[in-house]
């Protein structure tokens, strides 16, 4: 797997990303990307947009990283079928961007939330998740002030009837309920797909769940799958 | 301008004239109790500050101390107390960002954020307000920069209704051997300014936060400071890059009296002297004066003695982060400050005695008199109920509602979350060890007893790190008091200090920083009391770290102590 | 009866916001932008006793609630304006 | 020469900032309120070529950044505003 991480101004999660594709790369640490630059290296087989809050979430969360040289190029890539893992600020900007669809608005409780959630995983069939079970639960943080996930319902049907809703806020034994939506999203949506589930956006930390000592492993299984699908 | 009429005297022996406007604001900065500690000065002396492994003690941006295997932790904590009253959410937030550059301009990577906090009693028609806006600004700020919050304690008491306290506190990681200090040397090195551009923020906020709390202070709200935690990350960033290189000589955040005090300070320490040419100050406003870009307190700054020759590949590194970049100035070996202004010079001043030669004052105290004894309390409740009572009382509740609102997760390294006896965070690079932080004081019982509840506050965090199986280090220290012109609260003061030092020498546990913050009233009436402490300590294994849930049932449960 | 209050950052007081959107415009080639302030225009639908009233009673009460809650008056001006 | 942005969630869009507003000005005893939204009013300072255009042109070119950065057209609206 040779995967690159994009830093734009104020990301603040992508050592923790590092950490967690080194350790499921044979201790190869992926490449950094500049978010001034305007090219990826030839042979890149996953990009990563990290946490953090770029440009410091003024105006829209995402919005000015979105419109940053690098993200041409990884438009560019990303059509010619390029894995893209958006995490947190990395969902908000791929959703800026048009990568994916939606938007991130604030939490329906207008404050910042870092805790561990269930998420149920709602789907095996994709190169993200092979290694997880359908319907398993999983224990991963979420550190957000915006993953309030929208969309029009319509458009909500179709990401369920394509099978591209990736996780869905659930409690410990997978249900999903008005209980457990986190932060308003709807329909509990946690992380979604393109059409061609080339493309993961989630708001939640698998990266902070990759270690037993800090935050537990729950979270390794998508970076396994994603090592195992590009190796 | 807060100078005493025998200040002000002192001021015209220095200067053998009568200073202007530009130099009369610095002397009144310079010394203000926030920047000279006058009264405590005498007091903190006395403090224990060494250890064989303390690398650097009081004195410096933060303290320093060897954690082994070549690396360093270094930590502070400082108060942001009137600001947050005034303006809880930027007041709390730009406390955050302050201390956090007090520990990476020494070159640490910042690795964990804590607090302590007091509010005023919780049906108090401004605390809900006050509550949710310090923590939001803690947040915003924290959050923002990704630095984990770990820890912290919060109490609620009548006696902060019109003052509360906000203390924040950071820890840092460093390699030993790249620590920076902020001492100027070099005739001729350039002085270089770098980071957000100056406004006509907070000018006179270290006098105000030595000043007592009127009625009408409301009306000093135009000099609240707006934080900016975005600029703050990439100063971060670009500060610890540009250390990374062999080109600063000394580095200093600019915080309370702005350019005034890290200027005066660094050329003090270093024996030098300094022209600043105020026209390269890079400015956010139009028509700012000599008198605004020294006194401003516009966060997210710092100045940078470089070796000479090396401004192209510091300003490269600043580009490279959209900050901006400006050589303000030289070193001189006159000793004097030397400011210039549209080709005119604007100040001229010896630099010694507004710094390290302020004036100190010996304030009378009196010895705080012994409380009568409690006596025997009946139980007014049945335990059960009593025990409902106390676990739901504002003080004792929970916290969770607080740390969540704070990434205590981010940098990966967070072995202990809050909600326990004291945070764990992992060494980055020596994955097997970890540090253990906590804060603690308990202000009734400092109020009671300062000589005791001074050394309680130090004993509770050797506890607290004890427990989760650290061995306690060093502390920093955060003391808030009344008026100390007063006696009786000087002698709260005195009482503290003595109760620390007790502690700290019984422990062998010394004091690396700390931060004084005095005039903590409302018309008349002080604060309790509080010296907050912050401990750290470390474990050389991570894995045999110990937490407070009972873990099995049928397993015994032991009480230890007397 | 509509109501718009309009918040704004006090002059010479930072903008962090605006700061980061006057540079993100000039990236994207908006060069002839020189400075960019961020406010908030908040929008309240008024019904009952009150929207009878007469406009400047109707008025004052919005100043109120501006005052108390829509605006932090520390470091943030406001303004009033009535809609239909 | 001034341009305001005045960019509004869509109707339909949930507004939980303008929900928790309405919530607590109820709770300051304003019960008359029946609904509100926040949305954002951004003034830019134009200069240059651009402020010296015939107006037609400022305001095309003042869309255009609203289009492409100031508001996120899949859950806002948005209006232009030369003035001055
Ligand atoms: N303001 C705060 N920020 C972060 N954590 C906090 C805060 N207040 C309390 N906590 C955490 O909540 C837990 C309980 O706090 P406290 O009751 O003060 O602990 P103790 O008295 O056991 O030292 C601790 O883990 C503490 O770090």
């Amino acid at each position: 797997m040779k995967a690159a991480i994009v830093t734009f101004p104020g990301s603040n999660r992508e050592r923790d990303m590092r950490m967690a594709l080194t350790k499921v790369n044979n201790g190869k640490p992926p490449v950094d990307v500049w978010h001034g630059d305007s090219e990826l290296p030839k042979d890149i087989d996953l990009i990563v947009l990290p946490g953090g809050f770029s440009y410091g979430d003024y105006l829209r969360c995402g919005a000015m990283a979105a419109n940053s040289p690098i993200m041409q190029e990884v438009k560019k890539r990303a059509e010619a079928g390029t894995r893209v893992l958006a995490v947190c600020n990395g969902f908000q900007i791929a959703c800026e961007a048009g990568l994916l669809p939606g938007a991130l608005m604030t939490n329906a409780s207008l404050q910042f939330i870092c805790r561990e959630v269930n998420l149920r995983v709602e789907t095996t069939a994709s190169q993200f998740t092979q290694k997880y079970r359908k319907g398993q639960t999983i224990r991963v943080p979420v550190a957000h002030h915006d993953g309030n996930y929208t969309l029009d319902a319509d458009s909500v049907k179709r990401l369920e009837d394509a099978d591209l809703v990736a996780f869905r806020y659930a409690d410990s034994l997978g249900n999903v309920a008005a209980s457990t939506n986190l932060n308003g999203s709807v329909s509990n949506i946690a992380g979604i797909y393109n059409a061609k589930k080339t493309v993961l956006g989630l708001m939640p930390h698998p990266e902070n769940a990759t270690d037993p000592v800090c935050g537990g492993t729950d979270g390794l299984g998508l970076f396994e799958s994603i090592a195992e699908s590009l190796s | 301008m807060g100078l005493s009429k025998a200040e002000y005297d002192l001021v015209l022996e220095i200067m053998g004239r009568e200073p202007n406007q530009v130099e009369l604001g610095i002397f009144s900065v310079m010394w203000s109790e926030h920047c000279s500690y006058k009264s405590s000065k005498k007091w903190l002396k006395t403090l224990p500050t060494k250890a064989p492994w303390v690398i650097c003690g009081p004195g410096e941006n933060a303290g320093v101390i060897d954690i082994g295997d070549g690396y360093a932790a270094i930590f502070k904590m400082e108060s942001h107390n009137h600001p947050s009253f005034i303006e809880p959410y930027q007041g709390a937030a730009t406390g955050v960002g302050g201390i956090l550059r007090d520990v990476f301009t020494m070159g640490a990577r910042p690795v964990a954020n804590l607090n302590a906090l007091r509010f005023g009693s919780p049906d108090h028609a401004k605390t809900r307000h006050l509550v949710s806006g310090v923590v939001h600004g803690i947040g915003g700020y924290g959050n923002s920069v990704g630095v984990p919050t770990v820890a912290g304690e919060v109490n609620f008491h009548p006696s902060y209704n019109g003052n509360i306290l906000v203390n924040a506190m950071t820890v840092g990681l460093a390699k030993t051997d790249k620590i920076f200090y902020s001492a100027a040397a070099g005739l001729g090195n350039p002085v270089v300014y770098v980071g957000s551009k100056t406004g006509r923020d907070g000018i006179h906020g270290a006098t105000m936060a030595s000043a007592e709390f009127t009625e009408d202070s409301e009306e000093k709200r135009p000099t609240v400071q707006v934080g900016d935690p975005f600029t703050e990350k990439l100063l971060i960033e670009a500060c610890l890059e540009l250390m990374n290189t062999d080109t600063i000589v000394a580095i200093q955040d600019m915080g309370a009296a702005g350019l005034t005090s890290s200027s005066f300070e660094m050329a003090s320490k270093g024996g030098m002297g300094i022209v600043i040419d105020l026209d390269k100050v890079p400015a956010r406003e139009t028509g700012m004066t000599p008198f605004e870009f020294m006194l401003s307190e516009s966060q997210e700054r710092m100045l940078i003695i470089l070796k000479p020759g090396s401004e192209p590949q510091a300003e490269a590194i600043f580009k490279k982060w959209e900050l901006d970049f400006a050589v303000i100035g030289h070193l001189t070996d006159t000793g004097r400050m030397v400011l210039r202004f549209n080709g005119e010079q604007v100040g001229d001043l010896p630099i010694d005695p507004l710094a390290a030669a302020s004036p100190e004052y010996d304030r009378p105290w009196v010895k705080t008199p012994p409380q009568k004894p409690l006596g025997r309390v009946n139980h007014p409740l049945p335990f059960v109920e009593a025990l409902g009572k106390l676990i739901g009382s504002p003080d004792l509740s929970s916290r969770r509602w607080i740390w969540e609102q704070y990434d205590h997760l981010i940098r990966g390294n967070t072995a202990q979350v809050p909600g326990g006896d004291a945070a764990v965070v992992r060494i980055e690079g020596n994955e097997k060890k970890a540090l253990a932080m906590t804060t603690d004081c308990t202000p009734r019982y400092v109020f009671a007893d300062p000589v005791e509840g001074g050394k309680q506050a130090v004993a509770e965090t050797w506890r607290n790190l004890t427990a989760v199986g650290a061995r306690p280090l060093a502390i920093t220290d955060n003391m808030n008091f009344g008026n100390p012109e007063r006696p009786e609260i000087m002698g709260q003061f005195v009482g503290a200090v003595e109760g620390i030092r007790e502690a700290c020498l019984a422990l062998d546990y010394p004091v690396v920083s700390g931060n004084v913050s005095l005039y903590n009233e409302t018309n008349g009436k002080g604060i309790l009391p509080t010296p907050a402490i912050g401990g750290v300590g470390i474990l050389d294994d991570v894995t045999k770290m110990a937490t407070l849930a009972f873990k099995l049932p049928g397993e015994a449960i032991l009480l230890v102590g007397k | 009866m509509k109501a718009r209050v309009h918040v704004s950052l006090k002059n010479g007081v930072l903008d962090p916001q605006g700061k980061a959107i006057n540079h993100a415009l000039h990236g994207l080639g908006f060069a002839d932008v020189a400075d960019v302030r961020q406010g908030k225009l908040i929008e309240l639908e008024l019904t009952g006793a009150l929207a009878a009233k007469p406009k400047a009673e109707i008025e004052a009460a919005v100043k109120d609630m501006a005052q108390k809650l829509l605006a932090n008056t520390v470091i943030e001006n406001f303004s009033v304006e009535l809609v239909g």
